[in-house]
């Protein structure tokens, strides 16, 4: 029997200890009417050895295109002692860490990586993870509202340059407490300044500001910021974590810095798994951390005087606030944050460095080789970290299809989200793509220009 | 046998070894975007990483390592093999946004889970995309609300949760925007169906109900609860944290539940890895259909694509960047294909099993249970009341001194009306042997909280750190390592 | 630096306090003329994420057909908690385990693995492993002249029907301390009981059989036993693990059993990885175990009584006998063993069981199917386990040539080692073969014979 | 956290899944030769086995939990990086009488190896196959005698070793029908050249060295040593299980070696695994090369292929039954690309840095060394002698101790001729943090050595188990359990 270690004897003591017939007995409260009759559902079930074999031959189906594809998710390279630790079974296997006294390697781990996160966004104090980027931006959304003192409205001020799920999944879990979600425009692939004045004239609670923004461009975040404080809202950062090894932390941003930084903790030595599970980050001021959603890990010291760990200010969550919460996360994402950890304990502050400058360097060197190719452009002039917009002169999946031929997958195509900038392509190369790779890139892609440029030409 | 480890920060003096393929390039960004400051993390060579990880490890109870009764957690046997095939290189390598004809073979796995997921419920469609139980009460709320507004009916705001009802509820609810009335139960442990009767009404959006419940009960009266709600217009939301206990035995759809989340981290065995990922898949009825969250795979002309906005108009919308947690829905997907049909039912039979068991043992060594008339779901729980009376020994207590005996504690202290409960869910696979080694072990500390409580008051004793001053860190929040170690106060 | 801690301080604070100026003076003990002056062997150290490409490369380079080899390695499956466990860290990187208070974890496997290795035996004591089958089979025949106090023969009796590496291995091995190995002849592919008499008048040390034999039949193990003890030898096993599930254990052979068993470790859960690591096993009576080769686990009392494990028996071992030792072995395979005792504890009596049988009734479908088409027939009579040998119409590789076309690893081509049977072929199909997979030898064996029967015929 | 641990066989009660594809089928097997009794085996769930012998594990010392300078064993970091990629499933899957065209990419690592190997000793051809240092030992001895034979010269039998030598040295030459012959040492560490010249003579069939020596030295007339053995007619064997100390810094062909093993277990930091498995390559000059045991990977027409007995008709033949102990290899390939020549010098550097290091430290703490005016190599002696006359408390007293600090000990007791020594091998991949806090270990250890001796004598005192009876072990064998468990005597 799958996974049930009961011996015939052993269930049989077990009823006679009981004082019934059968297990069926056990069932008895259940409405006889309401029971299932026949239960046919999956079939037969499989030995470990079948669905191997069957999984094996599914996982190989699937392509393992060249990936020069981002758009919030990057293919960085993972070394191998991240999953290898994260899977031991002790932290694979564990609950959430409630009695704390038998959870001081998860707590450990999660304090640790609170510090890392409070150092990556230059800001007070962090939470031990959401589900994931835009999941932690609508989070952040609520937050706001509930923290801005000086405030009672529920708009959020949003740019058009923000990544359009994170858009869209802070729409779904917002609209039941009525926030509103105004659109910041967008001139030259950045937040438009210029437009900000109009959308003073309503009160709002927060500025939010992605950095890099979806474009992967660089966003005047110092004036943002002091624009948002000046006006009685707060800012919330979305930031990749990786740009933050070498961008100005949001908690410098202007004066007074961002109050809530958040976003997709991925990068940090999550692989791209098809989606998930990812995790969100998030990280505030000091003074605002009784809004924090999710679960936060302090150190304290037990009995005998010796520091230990323990989830702490639980006042917020709820299990104990219930429906006056925070939020309702519950079980979040913690064996990511896990891996996250163990991750950026192995890179350090250097790896970090040239992990994010390797990216960048990559992405330029194919900008800069695509762009060299007839009808390639870029869309814009705003400098950028790790991605870019390119301009075709073609519709993008004709390009993307003559790519996927040769195994790269070669960007995004905007035309969906930003029909205003068809046809555009959003491309990436982390530090894990090789020169060789990127020449196969531009190889491929000059071979099509080229040929086709031949037969319309 | 390291019993305690220093902050990773704390490891001075030594240096990462270089590891990215680009050496350091001008960074050709606008210096005012840059980071001006140092960038605080470890500095620490490969090898100090791995022993430090290692060794806090260690410091974890687990499933792997101890029995581990958390009432309402499910904390059974991870399979190692589900983790092996959700990270095969191919699932592994795949960007969630590459084109669906590159990745037939993990669309495939999530339709079909889909569909088990479908039956295993009795629900006409399920969405895989809530990336945990509490995400799949949201998004279930959320779609009890769309249904009442597309009627006209935008009034209905009110959401009745029983008073054992898990935290989640109440707070989904207000996320939704809607407004918690509680229902109370019934010293048997049933709902007072009197009470749910007065309260029901045009108000009325819908009822949060478990069943069997976090009171370790089934809720009998369930027909007759569901046909009030229906009456005055309300839905019913199954939270299937409990769907272990009755997996193949009754589904939720013929207890007139309109809407139903499932917590694979729970019933269909994903790890809890600490803390997460989980995943809250949800499966509706037909009225509630258009509304599901996406994406969703459907199977077009035999080929697996993902349906979204623009296939579904009147969804609730996107609740994750991507997908949801992909990888825990494959290890789901592995477990259920090697359950089977038969096995999913046994899953139920020895989960209740034990539980029933192992409330019989305690019962006959005469520990107090909450409903001592009632049948064992997969969990049921004693309340040490009188222990406490007697002695001033808490369920914490006896909590923090089975850690020292190598178990996890049980469930303390919810739900929150029964008076020092401990919410026991030993789960099917644990076996006989465990079970009787654990009443034995209540068993002891109870004659131990009669002869010498202050063992149990001042419990854990072995464990890496002693009992954990929980008011200190509260008050002095310490929540980031800040450059160097801080005294403590011995 | 990979995997060097050091910072540039702490490698100038150790030089100052060691008192020299720089790492190249700790070198000054050694005759500067031997220094290499140029140091050119591997170039430039590679990433982790470089040498990861490389080695992925490499191993996808490879083909991974479907195996109906056996030969004296097999294709079991192999369930994932196995290496799950064994690659954990404490037992991966930990030593032989010398200091014992700091290494119970691996001595209780030991111990338990040698529990497991007497129950599959029958015999009373084992030890925690040699190299693999064959350098285990030659340890078993110096153990046996050692043991053999009735005997000053250095003459050991070895079947045809043995695995040819074994021999050659044992030749290896044995040839410095002057044993002889003596072939014992084949008839229908089983020891020929016939020609022992002749053997006879001349002294031996030991007999071995291989159970079931290189060509997958059942020897005559009770009469061989008996004889060799009725001649004042020994009896050495030579035996398949999985095998012994099933079959009589050498511990029961005959009227008093084997005295030595031995053998290739490899189907308990090792996978076949070209060729290693393996393991040797080795039991005996407890009679003769002082002069068994390699480590042994004992459990004992520690200072508080409580129970324990050490190694012992030590004064067989080279580190404390030295040229007296029963074999100069060190490092064995203790990983392998570990994986070994993990997979027999989930498989369990049962579980070992079935895989047997199931081996056995796959081996029997694809010898039925196959002796079915024209041009093969059965090379032997004699009931066979979970290999077999078939005659061939036409040179092996003809066939196996045909199979790998489709992906398909056919079987081990008897022509080198068995010169008199050619041509024929030895074939195996384990538990992990599935009906489709057998279906698919059928066929494109069909495929293969039809055709040239019809180009032929 | 869990102290002990049963034996699996003691877990009772339980069943095991069944797992194989096919049910039970008729034997169809002749019934006298099948199994009578039953196979006493563990009956356990997966749950049981997982948490058996994870707890099972968590008991260990191990490199990735514990300093554990073991002196003479080289217990580095083994990157978990050389673990994944040698069980990629290309690998993993392969048959080892698989055509080697099927695996040219597993071939293609195994003759780098080789070349690499040649170069890292400046050998002329290296063989892979020897599966662990004692076969390596074996294999090189083994064609010593071949070639003495081969002239003609069968009478050489004597190995000559020095008095420090590894006990595998001697058993190797005994295993090869030779006869040992011990040298002395010299109180400077270095070999009494004198005694070896009295040895030397027509029997002389050659000298086993390592060099550093297992003194923690380096053998400074190596010159002079190899030019009089060759003058007799002797070969040289280098145990190059101390090369970790001079990796790219000399190669064991400038010193006058003809024949090498290397054991990629402790240079190229493939694991120890709790004791194996190893490899041991061999390496020849040109004069020992027709002999190197087979197979060898040739390069022909561009493709990698196995050269084995009809190539090479005067190999010594086969040790192992196919071609040693591949996965071993593949892990110390991926480890010497990572390093590159570079790296490789570079562990020669820091192992030997870290060894000056700590010895240093300790003679500053008026420890006892061995050899007080040499240098260390990657490795050092101390002798406690002076402690053991005034106090009573051993080398093995301070072994067990340092155990309760989290530190695995030193080697002790050997070489022989040393008494109450610690071999203390440092390794490159430990940071001055971890140096320093053992030697504030061994200072406070023989501060209680002085002050309070039974805290030594009855050490460990935190461990798993206390110190263990090792006579009983021997005199009362325990080797298999029987069926019950035993009743200790407390
Ligand atoms: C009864 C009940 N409902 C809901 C939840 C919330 O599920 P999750 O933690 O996956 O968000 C839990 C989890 O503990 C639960 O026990
Ligand atoms: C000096 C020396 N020579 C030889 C060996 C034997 O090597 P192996 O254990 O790999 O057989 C060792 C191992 O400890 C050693 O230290």
């Amino acid at each position: 029997m799958p996974f049930i270690p009961h011996t015939a004897e052993d269930t049989a003591a077990m009823l006679a200890r009981i004082g019934v017939a059968d297990i069926e007995r056990l069932f008895d409260e259940i409405p006889s009417g309401l029971r299932v009759n026949e239960f046919d559902c999956i079939g037969k079930g499989l030995t470990e050895a079948e669905i191997s074999r069957l999984m094996h031959e599914r996982a190989s189906a699937d392509k393992q295109p060249l990936c020069f594809l981002g758009a919030g998710a990057y293919d960085h390279y993972v070394p191998a002692a991240v999953w290898d630790i994260a899977t031991r079974g002790e932290f694979y296997s564990a609950y959430t860490p409630y009695q704390a006294e038998a959870s001081q390697g998860t707590l450990q781990v999660i304090y640790e990586f609170q510090s890392m996160v409070t150092s990556l966004t230059g800001l007070d104090v962090a939470n031990a993870s959401l589900y994931d980027g835009a999941s932690a931006f609508a989070e952040a959304c609520l937050m706001a509202v509930r923290a801005n003192r000086k405030s009672e409205s529920r708009r959020i001020l949003v740019p058009r340059t923000m990544h359009p799920t994170y858009r869209a999944v802070a729409q779904t879990i917002l609209a039941g407490q009525s926030l509103e979600l105004v659109e910041l425009p967008m001139r030259d692939g950045r937040t438009a300044l210029s437009a900000l004045q109009a959308l003073a004239t309503e009160e709002f609670a927060a500025v939010a500001v992605q950095q890099p923004n979806f474009f992967g461009a660089l966003e005047p975040v110092d004036e943002l910021t002091d624009w948002a404080h000046g006006h009685g809202g707060m800012l919330i950062a979305v930031a990749n974590p990786i740009a933050l090894a070498v961008l100005k932390p949001p908690g410098k941003w202007g004066a007074d810095g961002a109050d809530i930084a958040c976003g997709e903790g991925q990068p940090l030595g999550i692989p791209l798994s098809a989606g998930g599970p990812y995790f969100g980050y998030m990280a505030s001021k000091e003074s605002i951390i009784r809004q924090m959603p999710g679960r936060i890990v302090g150190r304290t010291v037990d009995l005998d005087g010796n520091p230990g760990f323990t989830l702490t200010l639980q006042a917020r969550e709820q299990h104990i606030r219930r429906s006056r919460a925070t939020s309702n996360i519950c079980t979040n994402q913690g064996l990511m944050v896990t891996a996250a950890t163990i991750y950026m304990s192995l890179l350090g502050a250097d790896g970090l460095r040239q992990a994010a400058l390797a990216c960048h360097a990559n992405t330029r060197a194919l900008v800069e080789g695509l762009t060299e190719l007839p009808g390639i452009t870029r869309a814009f002039d705003a400098p950028y970290f790790h991605e870019a917009v390119l301009r075709l002169d073609r519709p993008a999946p004709e390009l993307l299809g003559a790519l996927a031929a040769q195994g790269i997958l070669g960007g995004y195509d905007l035309s969906a989200d930003y029909p205003e900038l068809e046809p555009a392509l959003l491309v990436c190369a982390t530090e894990a793509r090789s020169g060789g790779d990127i020449q196969r890139y531009l190889q491929a892609a000059a071979d099509l220009l080229f040929e086709s440029g031949r037969a319309t030409g | 046998m390291t019993m305690t480890e220093p902050i990773i920060f704390e490891y001075r003096g030594s240096r990462r070894q270089p590891f990215t393929p680009l050496s350091e390039v001008p960074a050709n960004l606008p210096e005012d975007a840059l980071r001006q400051d140092q960038l605080l993390m470890p500095q620490v060579s490969e090898l100090q990483v791995v022993r430090h990880y290692t060794r806090l490890s260690q410091l974890n109870y687990s499933i792997d390592t101890n029995f581990y009764p958390l009432g309402s957690c499910t904390m059974k046997y991870n399979p190692r093999i589900c983790n092996r095939l959700a990270m095969l290189p191919g699932f592994l390598a795949r960007h969630p946004l590459a084109p669906e004809e590159q990745g037939q073979g993990f669309m495939q796995c999530l339709f079909e889970l889909q569909q088990m997921l479908q039956q295993v419920t009795g629900m006409a469609e399920v969405s895989l995309t809530p990336m945990a139980g509490a995400q799949g009460e949201l998004a279930g709320v959320a779609m009890i609300r769309a249904y009442h507004l597309s009627r006209g009916d935008g009034d209905r705001r009110q959401i009745i949760v029983p008073d054992a009802a898990h935290g989640t509820n109440p707070a989904t609810a207000t996320m939704c925007g809607c407004e918690v009335v509680e229902v109370a139960t019934r010293p048997d442990g049933d709902l007072d169906l009197d009470a749910l009767r007065t309260i029901l009404g045009p108000k009325t959006a819908g009822i949060m109900l478990t069943n069997p419940s976090t009171l370790g009960v089934f809720e009998r009266q369930i027909e007759a609860i569901a046909a009030a709600v229906h009456d005055v217009g309300g839905l019913l939301y199954y939270d299937g944290a409990n769907l272990n206990a009755i997996l193949g035995k009754i589904l939720p759809v013929d207890m007139g539940f309109d809407v139903v989340h499932v917590n694979l981290h729970k019933t269909f065995s994903t790890p809890h890895g600490g803390g997460g990922p989980g995943s809250g898949a949800v499966g509706v009825g037909e009225r509630l259909r258009p509304y599901l969250p996406v994406p969703i795979v459907e199977r077009r002309d035999g080929a697996y694509v993902w349906a979204d906005e623009s296939d579904r108009p009147q969804t609730i919308g996107r609740l994750s960047t991507y997908m949801g947690n992909a990888g825990v829905l494959l290890r789901a997907y592995v477990y259920l294909r090697m359950l089977g049909d038969e096995g999913m039912q046994r899953v139920a039979d020895f989960a209740t099993l034990n539980a029933n068991y192992l409330m019989t043992c305690l019962a006959e060594a005469d520990f107090e249970l909450a409903f001592p008339e009632r049948r064992a779901s997969h969990e049921f729980i004693v309340t040490l009341k009188k222990v406490t009376r007697d002695t001033g020994v808490k369920a914490m207590d006896f909590a923090k001194a089975l850690l020292d005996r190598g178990m996890h504690a049980p469930t303390t202290y919810f739900p929150l009306m029964v008076p020092e409960c401990l919410l026991i869910e030993p789960t099917e696979t644990e076996s006989k042997q465990v079970l009787d080694a654990f009443v034995a072990s209540l068993v002891e500390l109870r004659e131990l909280a009669y002869s010498d409580p202050q063992q149990l008051t001042t419990a854990p004793h072995s464990t890496p750190v002693r009992r954990l001053d929980d008011v200190r860190a509260a008050k002095h929040p310490d929540l980031a390592w800040r450059g160097a170690p801080k005294p403590t106060s011995k």
